[in-house]
């Protein structure tokens, strides 16, 4: 099972965990990332299209590697206020090792090999494209390939 | 045919504009050659491409590195590195 | 943020989710188990009284070890059924890093420091007490301490 | 002062019994000479403690091993090796 979104409109995490659960496996794993002050305001931008399609490159990834039952993968696009949802990464395995190790390959893979950009209003109004930061990438490069 | 060019980010910003179609002599076949000849247009595109390490690609769909081919009717976007997650 | 319980009723992953996520952190880790067939019938037993101190001191390891905003660790007791939820870890961090490692912790620490004992049946109908694993030895060592 | 003794799992089973209170001579003052005394009450108990390697306790809702002290007033737990999460 593999479960791709990118959408405006906010998910219900406990919709996904409950998809994954019903899946037969004895652990899922779920990574959930939102919107943390100082932020006031953020923006995502993606490249439709090819961002789905990197999406599913990655979840189909980390289900060959893992030996999955399914994954979900949904992130959030537009303009998003402070505690509200961005991504959620989830993965039903067997045991938990595979479970938790593939939510953390998901993140890290989409950080650095999925178009999307985040653009940052702080509370004193200044705005700013966040940058790439070089952790993320040697997180990515951690998993080889 | 013309190739379809799109910006995104702050390349988008400074272009000045999401998205354009051109048509580069058939000497530029190469993302990196694509990437030279849009900044010597004007200077919006040359802002936007003044950090060449700052500027990452992807041809039809796919990331590319500089040396990539292109060719008519292929779509190529220009961005920053990607910041999702 | 700590949240400690042991109870034969359901649990809702999504609501623990919510909850991490207003703590101002950008990252949630989760790991939900549950029921795996060919188990048919799973009973929980466990120590009352010792069971939610060492839960809370597993907790309160993590939130020191990882910096953790809070953490909810729920674990069910008495009969389940394949498919129904057994255990949810989670935790909150600044970022994700945090938030994964921490999860892995909580559940790692749950499977070797918690008193709860599984019984399983079997569809043929055949019972036995689960025998604990080395590798939950091993993983639980992993973390030093 | 009597020692109040908690079995789990399998031990409880095979005594027969989820708790008891013994009032052990004083001699039996730790966590092991305390397994080996109640092996020796009968064929339940001897079954429970048949395999010392499978067997964990707790003195005081605190996991002690075999030489950790006991005295009366104690609450001491016998158990399998923990399997939950």
């Amino acid at each position: 099972m593999l479960r791709i979104a990118v959408q405006a409109a906010d998910f219900a995490p406990g919709e996904a965990l409950d998809a994954l659960a019903a899946l037969g496996g004895g652990g899922i794993g779920c990574f959930l990332g939102v919107v943390r002050p100082p932020v006031a305001c953020l923006t995502l931008e993606h490249y439709p299209g090819m961002t789905e399609a990197a999406m599913r490159r990655i979840a189909e990834a980390a289900v060959a590697r893992f030996d999955l039952l399914g994954c979900v993968v949904i992130h959030r696009v537009g303009r998003l206020a402070p505690g509200e949802r961005i991504v959620l990464a989830a993965a039903a395995a067997a045991h938990r090792g595979a479970a938790l190790e593939a939510t953390a390959f998901l993140i890290d893979w989409l950080k650095t090999d999925a178009p999307f950009w985040k653009k940052e209003r702080l509370e004193g109004g200044e705005e700013r494209w966040v940058e790439a930061r070089a952790a993320d990438v040697a997180a990515r490069k951690g998993w080889g390939v | 045919m013309a190739i379809r060019v799109l910006y995104f980010a702050w390349l988008r910003e400074r272009v000045g504009m999401p998205e354009e179609s051109v048509a580069p002599p058939p000497d530029i076949a190469t993302v990196g050659a694509l990437a030279d000849w849009l900044a010597a247009r004007d200077a919006a595109h040359a802002a936007a491409f003044a950090e060449p390490g700052c500027v990452r690609a992807a041809v039809n769909q796919d990331f590319a590195d500089r040396s990539a081919p292109v060719a008519p009717g292929d779509e190529v976007a220009f961005f920053p590195p990607v910041t999702g997650g």
